[in-house]
């Protein structure tokens, strides 16, 4: 599976992703630039964190409309996997790839540490490798990471099995339904705030997030 | 010709920041107050010769400015100063 | 806008006393360095560049004292930051920079572009930045107005790092009264490179251009007095503001530029600097006197951001997020084009010229020509008056405050709150400690800890500084403030490389003043020496005072360390139960500016004991080939609020416990004694860590898997409940930001 | 009654937002766009007995809601709606 890290001025966990894929999961991953108009070769697309365009309007609001966005839109709507964290997951957002929107933290702070999350749903392709309703631990850094959406669609969110992980203790920014991330329809785009990219390596102190990863690379036999 | 843009959270969207404003301003001795809404707004500046201005307000907000899903606007046409 | 006054108006009506160029320095330079009056710019440009902040005309005999080599040292002080070798071609680079002034009048943007700036200095070395640090120093948290300080300080330095994707890893933050009216914002940024592409400030070469990339011009940051005076006599000034704002996503586009250009084709360029301090005129001067060469700039060609900017306003102005690039001629569209891919506008602004004059056209007129020696090097030094403060004698000659301890159990929980030692998670959980995915240890531990990627190695960091010491005592308190550093980063097993540093100190023409830098810095270089940790680079920030009143002297420490092996870093926290645990260290009667003492009696005061600096040192090397032999279970050094406190910090987020009989008295408990740790050993590691550690070290008991901190002390004894202490800890400060007075 | 507050920068003080958003607008194909500057706006209502409301805008502006190093600010009585 070839996969693309897409760069965005401003995204900066791109180095990130790119190394969780390609030094510790030996992935076939490549950097592709914003300004890229085709995404062929690629079976996949990784959106990483960061502060596209400062996140000056909103955060992921101007990325949206890169040259390259067009091409990640056709490849999500082939069905191909598409993972934003973070940054990324308010890119799809404004894309219109995932319902809802992420709105600032409650505290109207930035926030950096580890949360706990529960894996609500261990049925997608970026999350078979873990248990149902595993506890896991993952960092999370943002400023704007409060998931909305009207009661209409958080309902079908909610019976669509699309919430995929949940802020288990303590809700960090507000998120209603305490959303830490949620699955297009299909279940081919995942979007979420936290950060598996970091956690991977034991030397850094946790590899919660590797799973997800190991899950997309080799999927489920099922599938 | 300027044009500012009001932006707002729906109605329905809990907004903390209004809140926690209106607290502080309680805390100053304003009791009169009783409710704060914050938003923000962008004025555009538009060369003279622009045709049709307000159309083009209009893609702007709904293609970029505004996030429906949580977001509404208003415009207004200013005078030239 | 007013015409400029001609040279003989200048002359007659002085205000370049205003723009703090004194009579005596003006006609140095009108008789001997020109032989003609200065115009109107070129008698900015020489304010600017001959200020205390660009010449270091006070401060630099005193830094003269400092060490700034070993076989390490690859670049000392001199340029965009200091560069050591790490081994394997590689190469760290460091530097910190004071925002005092900017911060106090406004605090987000102030540490904003503090941050801003210190991140150019290290990428304009062709370094990658890896991590930031701050060094923050707050009035009490008792007001409104400071609490709001705090706050916009805090998240200036996070939405500029988080924004660039650098991670906050380390840092400080104090409060005490003498910073109400003058905040201390040090921030300090270290980066990675390979040695191959070290670059220099340097401009030569005839015919090769100056270029200008990054954000345009605008009117920031031009000294107050100069803007409301001079050009805009008939606007309302209200209206216009001289604030610098930062702008992190320009810079983040800018890095990556730069480190493109260098890392690719170095070949095109000759040399880079920042704009910092007096922007174009300081970056350009200081680029041309390096090389040597002359230069000619046409300042109609500078982008702009506001219409009818003066020659001297352009040369001036402090806007940020703004790089200047001496280039190879022919290569200027190569160079463009580099920029223009990440929309950025990169444009010739002048060239390298014969000669040495530094000429500079505007508006069709020749604006200045001068020898640009005469800005950078001729600057007049200035030796001060000193004299001893009086406080230090009458605290000699005072009787020792004795603390009297009654409920040892009850002073640690009221410690615990002091800000000074409280949680500080509140203010770093606002930093991304871990974006760059290589932070091994990140913000509330002794020292911050980041891997070399692709190797073993990594890299412990910490900034420290502690105003009350050096101000009871500079240069006991100037040996302190480094032991502390190094404590710190050998508390993680890393060898301490090098240091920068950033001297804060009051008015000094006041001779007390100059005396307290002068001597805490002669204890400094001394310490230096002893730890073989050079001054590599640095900054010096004076006139901290509000109403006449002068902070403390704070000289902050940034310290850097290496790591050989990653596995044989040390958590700062107690690992297992049934290891033992040692103090390392002896522990004297060290009252005097202790948080004990500003807890019991709302003050400091009385004489620091000296201390063996050699003695430590050695301590703390057996302690680091013990960490290296993977002896050591976890490390601490005991700094605030002593080995009470100490002990508490090992434990807090652990299961854990400590079971300790010492022979220290109740006071003692909490006495402040520089050089200490508290060290913690697997018990098949005792024997050998005993021999290695020998007198040094004192066993005083073991960790427990009950969650309580137990000591039987001389006089007295403490039996506290972890948990609870860790909820006061944790709760002080937000609890006092919340609060409403 | 409602009083609608607007906060925007001093004419001298960099706007980093609004000139990336110009730049963003410009991209969308709208090049009749020659300037945006962005502000924030505060609608602050008070009881209807609140005896001098314009001071207390005022009061409220000046302590809490503008940052006068930078910032400066208008206000604007709404009709009720
Ligand atoms: N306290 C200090 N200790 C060591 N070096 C210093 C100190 N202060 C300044 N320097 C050195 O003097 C040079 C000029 O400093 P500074 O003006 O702060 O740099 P910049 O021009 O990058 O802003 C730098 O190379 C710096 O490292
Ligand atoms: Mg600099």
């Amino acid at each position: 599976m070839r996969l693309a890290v897409i760069v965005f001025p401003g995204s900066n966990c791109d180095l990130d992703l790119y190394e969780a894929l390609h030094t510790v999961c030996g992935a076939d991953v490549e950097y592709v630039s914003h300004k890229a108009t085709s995404l062929a070769g690629f079976d996949g697309v990784m959106i990483p964190g960061g502060f596209s365009y400062g996140d000056y309007l909103r955060a992921g609001a101007i990325a949206r409309f890169a040259p390259v966005m067009k091409e990640v839109i056709r490849l999500a709507k082939a069905g191909a996997p598409v993972f934003g964290t973070c940054n990324g997951f308010q890119i799809l957002t404004e894309a219109g790839l995932l319902p809802g929107a992420l709105k600032k933290n409650d505290s109207q702070r930035f926030v950096c540490k580890t949360v706990a999350l529960e894996v609500v749903n261990n049925q997608t392709r970026f999350t078979h490798q873990y248990t149902a309703h595993e506890r896991i631990n993952l960092p999370i850094a943002h400023a704007d990471g409060s998931f909305y959406a009207d009661q209409a669609t958080l309902d079908q969110l909610e019976a669509n099995g699309q919430v995929v992980f949940r802020y288990a203790e303590e809700n960090p920014n507000g998120s209603l339904n305490n959303i830490a991330g949620i699955t297009n329809a299909a279940g081919n785009v995942l979007g979420m705030m936290p950060h598996p990219e970091r956690a991977v390596e034991a030397i850094l102190g946790n590899t919660d997030g590797l799973r997800l990863f190991k899950s997309l690379l080799t999927p489920a036999a099922a599938d | 010709m300027k044009v500012r843009i009001f932006v707002t959270y729906k109605q329905s969207v809990f907004d903390p920041q209004g809140e926690t404003i209106k607290d502080a301003i309680h805390a100053l001795g304003h009791q009169g107050v009783t409710g704060v809404t914050v938003g923000k707004f962008f004025d555009v500046t538009f060369a003279p010769e622009t045709a049709d201005v307000e159309a083009a307000v209009q893609a702007i907000a709904d293609q970029l400015l505004v996030n429906f899903n949580m977001e509404t606007y208003t415009y207004q046409v200013m005078e030239e100063k | 806008m007013k015409q400029a006054m001609t040279p003989e108006e200048i002359k007659a009506q002085k205000p370049y006393l205003d723009w703090s160029l004194s009579e005596r320095e003006y006609n140095y330079i009108a008789e001997e360095l020109l032989g003609r009056l200065p115009n109107y710019t070129e008698t900015g440009l020489y304010s600017a560049m001959w200020s205390e902040h660009c010449s270091y005309k006070k401060s630099k005999p005193v830094l003269r004292l400092f060490p700034n080599k070993n076989a390490r040292v690859l670049q000392g002080p001199g340029e965009g930051a200091g560069v050591v070798d790490i081994d394997d071609g590689q190469a760290v680079v460091f530097k910190a920079e004071s925002h005092n002034h900017p911060s106090t009048v406004e605090p987000y943007q102030g540490a904003a572009t503090g941050v801003g700036g210190i991140l150019r200095d290290i990428f304009s070395m062709g370094a990658r930045p890896i991590a930031s640090l701050d060094s923050l120093h707050f009035g009490e948290l008792d007001n409104p107005t400071m609490k709001m300080k705090v706050q916009d300080t805090v998240k200036g330095i996070g939405d500029y790092g988080n924004c660039m994707g650098i991670p906050t890893i380390a840092g400080e933050t104090t409060f005490d009264p003498c910073y109400s009216g003058n905040l201390l914002v040090n921030a300090m940024s270290v980066g990675l490179m390979d040695q191959k592409h070290l670059q220099k400030g340097t401009a030569n070469g005839i015919g090769n251009a100056v270029m200008y990339v990054g954000a345009k011009t605008g009117r920031d940051g031009i000294h107050g007095a100069t803007f409301a005076s001079a050009d805009f006599s008939d606007e309302n000034a209200t209206q216009r503001s001289a604030v610098q704002v930062g702008d992190p996503f320009m810079e983040k586009l800018l890095m990556e530029a730069c480190l493109e250009l260098i890392e690719q084709h170095a070949d095109w360029l000759v040399g880079i600097q920042d704009m910092g301090a007096a922007g174009i005129v300081s970056s350009s001067a200081e680029m041309a006197s390096e090389g040597q060469a002359g230069m000619e700039l046409n300042l109609d060609l500078v982008p702009q951001r506001e219409p009818n900017m003066s020659a001297y306003e352009i040369m001036l102005s402090e806007s940020q997020e703004r790089m200047l690039l001496c280039v190879v001629k022919g290569h200027e569209a190569d160079v463009q084009a580099i920029f223009k891919n990440y929309d950025l506008e990169a444009v010739v602004i002048g060239r390298i010229t014969a000669g040495h004059d530094y000429v500079l056209h505007h508006d069709g007129q020749e604006v200045c020509h001068i020898p640009v020696s005469t800005l950078t090097d001729d600057v007049l030094e200035e030796a001060s008056e000193e004299r001893e403060p009086a406080r230090l004698k009458a605290a000699k000659q005072a009787p020792a405050w004795v603390p009297g301890i009654k409920d040892a159990g009850a002073t640690l929980r009221q410690l615990l709150a002091q800000s000074t030692i409280a949680d500080k998670s509140v203010f770093f959980e606002q930093y991304d400690s871990m974006v760059r995915t290589s932070t091994v240890v990140g913000p509330g531990s002794d020292a911050g800890v980041l891997r070399v990627r692709g190797t073993r190695k990594g890299l412990a960091m910490t900034t420290d500084g502690n105003g009350r010491f050096v101000y009871l005592d500079p240069e006991i308190g100037g040996k302190m403030a480094l032991t502390e550093a190094a404590a710190n980063l050998i508390a993680t097993g890393a060898e301490p490389l090098a240091i920068t540093d950033c001297l804060n100190y009051g008015d000094p023409t006041d001779p007390e003043i100059f005396w307290e830098l002068h001597h805490s810095v002669m204890g400094m270089a001394e310490a230096c020496r002893v730890f073989d940790t050079p001054v590599i680079s640095g900054n010096v920030s004076l006139y901290n005072e509000n109403n006449g009143q002068a902070i403390h002297p704070t000289p902050m420490v940034g310290m850097v360390g290496l790591i050989k092996n990653l596995d044989r870093v040390i958590p700062m926290a107690a690992q297992h139960a049934g290891d033992a645990v040692y103090l390392l260290g002896q522990t004297g009667d060290d009252f005097a500016g202790s948080e004990l003492q500003k807890l019991l009696t709302g003050d400091i005061a009385g004489a620091l004991a000296d201390f063996d600096l050699q003695a430590t040192r050695d301590n703390f090397h057996r302690l680091l080939a013990e960490m290296q032999a993977g002896h050591i279970a976890s490390a601490h050094d005991l700094a605030e609020g002593g080995l009470g406190v100490g002990l508490a910090e090992i434990l807090f987020k652990t299961e854990l416990g400590v079971n300790l009989t010492l022979t220290l008295t109740k006071d003692q408990f909490f006495a402040e004694t520089a050089g200490r740790m508290i060290v913690t050993v697997p018990v098949e590691h005792t024997a050998a860590f005993e021999a290695a550690l020998g007198t040094a070290v004192t066993k005083v008991g073991e960790v427990t898997n009950s969650h309580w901190l137990q000591v039987r002390l001389a006089d007295g004894q403490v039996n506290e409940n972890v948990q609870a202490l860790q909820t006061i800890w944790e709760e002080a400060i937000p609890c006092q930001l919340k609060s409403k007075d």
